[in-house]
């Protein structure tokens, strides 16, 4: 098997899929030339995450790296999300094959997007 | 993983265990060079003989129109090129949903000065005759229309084609890849002049195939070199291989008829069961001209590579009708030339059956099938695709 | 016939019992084909994966180097082909005792507008560098030189013509057919750019070869159809004949220094048998730089096919090396390059040696030659050659 | 085996080869482009033929041939031998394979030439 034990985890039992209603935060991210599209939303609490939901469209790779990502982020504040590195997704996944790295990027890409999102909101709550 | 199903019979297929039995003398006893004059060259021409009698009976055609080639590849190059180059220049028909060895075979040529024209299909994947015709131009060279296609399993209406190249004296070449062995046809019936056909998708040996080609069609070769296969296909006979597939399709003779009815059978089943059990699902590919064993599903919304690793995690083999490689997702040029909308082709599924598939088996799929498409749309944003 | 003696190894090998051994699995049960996604596929690609391991690591090239094909005489086309046909046009230089393979593919690369030089041999069968170079144009766009040929046994200056290639960066091709497996070189140090080798002559099976690519050669790929091979050759792998080709390689990494020592001391026991015992015969090919076990003797007025039928009789394969096909005697155009008078010429016969060969086996060839020749001088008209 | 018992007999053990001093004819036919060549001697008696020699160079068949023809006209009359057949020089041996008939026609070719040979004597001594 060309994937991890744990890729295959997350691929099989996704943890935080779906919608959230009312978040803080949304992203999207998709992968040029590749239908492979990531949805994040956050829920933030005193400037952390709180919560954390995502919906993708794609390969496996892409649906276990969301997932594992989904966990790793968790209680960080929403500004160290803002340079969130694809390699950090894949180190959550164990690693991806050479074709499948395009899953970190999208995956980081929706996060740090969906972190942009609730960062604005909140300066427009601020101002 | 306890239970493993195989159900990509159309990608290749194991090998018959009394084709393997007729091959092992020949590597380390009859390995002779089936060109040396000698006894142990003999021994090995003998083999290479009893095969290629065994395939002409199957097709119905003489011993000597029979090249063993390397493969279904080498041999729909070798088709469409010997044609070419015997000629200098022109024109070729052929269809938009053959096999890439064909299809990239004529793309080559026109980079050659040669001329193609990619005829369309329906919804079913049907190629029409009458679109061939009026495709034909007075230097129109060749016709190249396959009779299966591997990922639908539609059958085309090759002696509806055959009949319009044969009033023109045009020669025809049908690459029956995914038909020989597995349905009946004879190549004077339906007009056939050149005819690809391959052993490991019969539970033959991989690395050989041959190319029938009609007496009298003018041809080149284009592998140089001796002047093995009587001068049409150079380079020492892979005679374990040619023994192998000789074989395999003397068995295919014997067993074909009632495997065609019992794949019919369970493929249906399989169709049946996974309709009944998860909604927004699809047939691609022709309700009833289709080949007995192939069932191309499309759940819609879903990415099929997901639902491939999901089945594969199952110990079910099937195969993905999009691929994605290096980060494109490329829907399958098959179903996209069917029409088949995105969102649909995205998420196509090829289950193909053969020997060794159960009824167990297909109901072991069929269960297995359900909770991942309902796990993987629960992960989709709604309308993604 | 009780007792047989095959001493025609360079036409083709018994497979080793090991290669057999290692064959068997990827019939029956690690049947997938290798571009399949799913566990049946990986298990498949893995042993064609070891099998580029462990030839890349017999040549000292990268696995990614070595591109897996259906036999020597495929691996020349395309190394002449993929080269001319990336270029679009220019002259090639090879000699005129290549094999066909490589001949052939020139003579039709001709009829497409390339041109190309035959460098000449020496009495020995010697190809000349400074001939090569002599011959070198502006156009150059590719050398082929075999390594050694298959009927003398030879070995060419292929380091010398290497340089000459290297320093105007014209790619190098060298046929290495015969010597792969038989001798030790290392890509790199010879300056070769593409180098075939084949499975069937190192007691692999038949049906599979390689043509080793240096990364950045700007090659073509001439058998067009799915991307298997890196893009660089379309076709379902031959998984077994490549796992098979694979531990064929790593025997011979193993066995083949030793090999070389016995097969030379028996070679010249043959040939110091022979000549003690029969008149006017004479070794053709190199006295020192040619392949262990191959000794092509020409006996003088005798017409080869008869000995070889006398040895035949006597259980013994041995290959002539005039071949008279459909009534034509034709001496080997290769002892034609070299200069051999045709009444030496005709009556050539090559023994090739191998690893089942013993001193027993040579001294029974020494006895069955001698009456042979001697009857069949008798019935000749003398002079008559 | 491609050749019949009865050719690698004759191949192996071949019947009135060699020279003859002072024949009543002889002659030789050659294969066009191959090098295969065979030669007769006759010795007449009475019209027939008393004795055969013949000489050849090429490959098994041919030698076998010419044995067996040799051993099959002895006693014939010149005049029957001037319309000798590849057939049945063919026939002599048991047969052929396709691509090595010419061995029959050699000989046959061989053997009429002699026979003209001797006629052509015959008539100059009677003349
Ligand atoms: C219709 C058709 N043609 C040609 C081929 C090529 O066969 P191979 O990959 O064995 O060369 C295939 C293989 O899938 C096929 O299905
Ligand atoms: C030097 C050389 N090149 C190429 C070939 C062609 O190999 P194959 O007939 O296995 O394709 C041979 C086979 O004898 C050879 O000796």
């Amino acid at each position: 098997m060309r994937y991890s034990p744990t890729l295959l985890d997350h691929f099989l039992n996704p943890r935080n899929a779906g919608l959230m209603r009312d978040p803080d935060g949304t992203g999207v991210d998709e992968y040029e030339g590749c239908g492979d599209l990531a949805r994040f939303f956050l829920r933030v609490r005193d400037g952390r995450v709180a919560e954390v939901r995502f919906q993708t469209y794609g390969c496996g790779p892409t649906i276990a790296a969301a997932s594992a990502a989904s966990e790793r982020v968790a209680g960080r504040t929403v500004e160290e999300l803002l340079s969130l590195k694809p390699q950090e997704v894949e180190d959550a996944v164990d690693g991806l094959p050479e074709d499948r790295k395009h899953a970190a990027d999208v995956v980081a890409g929706a996060l740090r997007a969906a972190a942009l999102d609730a960062l604005g909101r909140r300066q427009g709550e601020v101002g | 993983m306890s239970r493993r199903v195989y159900l990509d019979h159309n990608a290749s297929t194991p090998v018959h265990p009394e084709v393997v039995a007729e091959m092992l003398p020949y590597f380390g006893e009859r390995f002779g060079n089936p060109s040396s004059v000698h006894g142990f060259g003999r021994e090995a021409r003998a083999g290479v003989d009893t095969a290629r009698e065994r395939v002409a009976r199957f097709l119905g055609a003489a011993p000597d129109e029979v090249v063993f080639t390397s493969g279904g590849t080498e041999s729909d190059n070798m088709a469409l090129k010997g044609i070419a180059f015997a000629r200098g220049r022109g024109h070729f028909i052929t269809s938009k949903i053959e096999h890439h060895a064909v299809l990239r075979a004529a793309q080559w040529l026109e980079t050659q000065g040669f001329a193609v024209t990619y005829v369309g299909v329906d919804g079913h994947g049907m190629v029409d005759p009458d679109e061939v015709e009026r495709a034909l131009r007075p230097d129109t060279i060749g016709i190249s229309i396959m009779h299966a296609n591997s990922e639908i399993g539609t059958i085309q209406p090759i002696a509806a084609i055959g009949r319009l190249a044969r009033e023109r004296g045009i020669p025809f070449h049908v690459d029956a890849v995914q038909t020989f062995g597995k349905l009946e046809f004879d190549v004077d019936a339906v007009g056939i002049d050149l005819l690809s056909f391959s052993s490991h998708k019969i539970y033959g040996p991989k690395g050989i195939a041959g190319l029938y080609i009609r007496k009298g069609t003018k041809m080149v070769s284009v592998q140089h070199g001796g002047e093995h296969e009587r001068r049409r296909r150079a380079g020492t006979e892979n005679v374990p291989g040619i023994v192998g597939f000789g074989k395999a399709v003397e068995i295919r003779g014997r067993d074909m008829k009632d495997e065609h009815a019992r794949l019919t059978a369970l493929r249906d089943r399989l169709w049946d069961g996974i309709r009944a059990r998860v909604p927004e699902v699809r047939l691609n590919g022709h309700p009833t001209e289709r080949l007995p064993g192939t069932a191309n599903l499309g759940y819609r919304g879903v990415e099929s590579e997901s639902i491939v690793l999901g089945l594969d995690l199952k110990g079910i083999g099937v195969s993905a009708g999009s691929a994605c490689t290096s980060g494109s997702v490329e829907p399958s040029y098959v179903l996209v030339a069917m029409g088949v909308p995105l969102e649909w082709a995205m998420g196509a599924v090829r289950h193909s059956l053969g020997r060794s598939t159960t009824a167990e088996d297909i109901d072991y799929v069929v269960e297995s099938v359900e909770p991942i498409v309902r796990k993987l749309r629960a992960v989709m944003p709604v309308g993604a695709a």
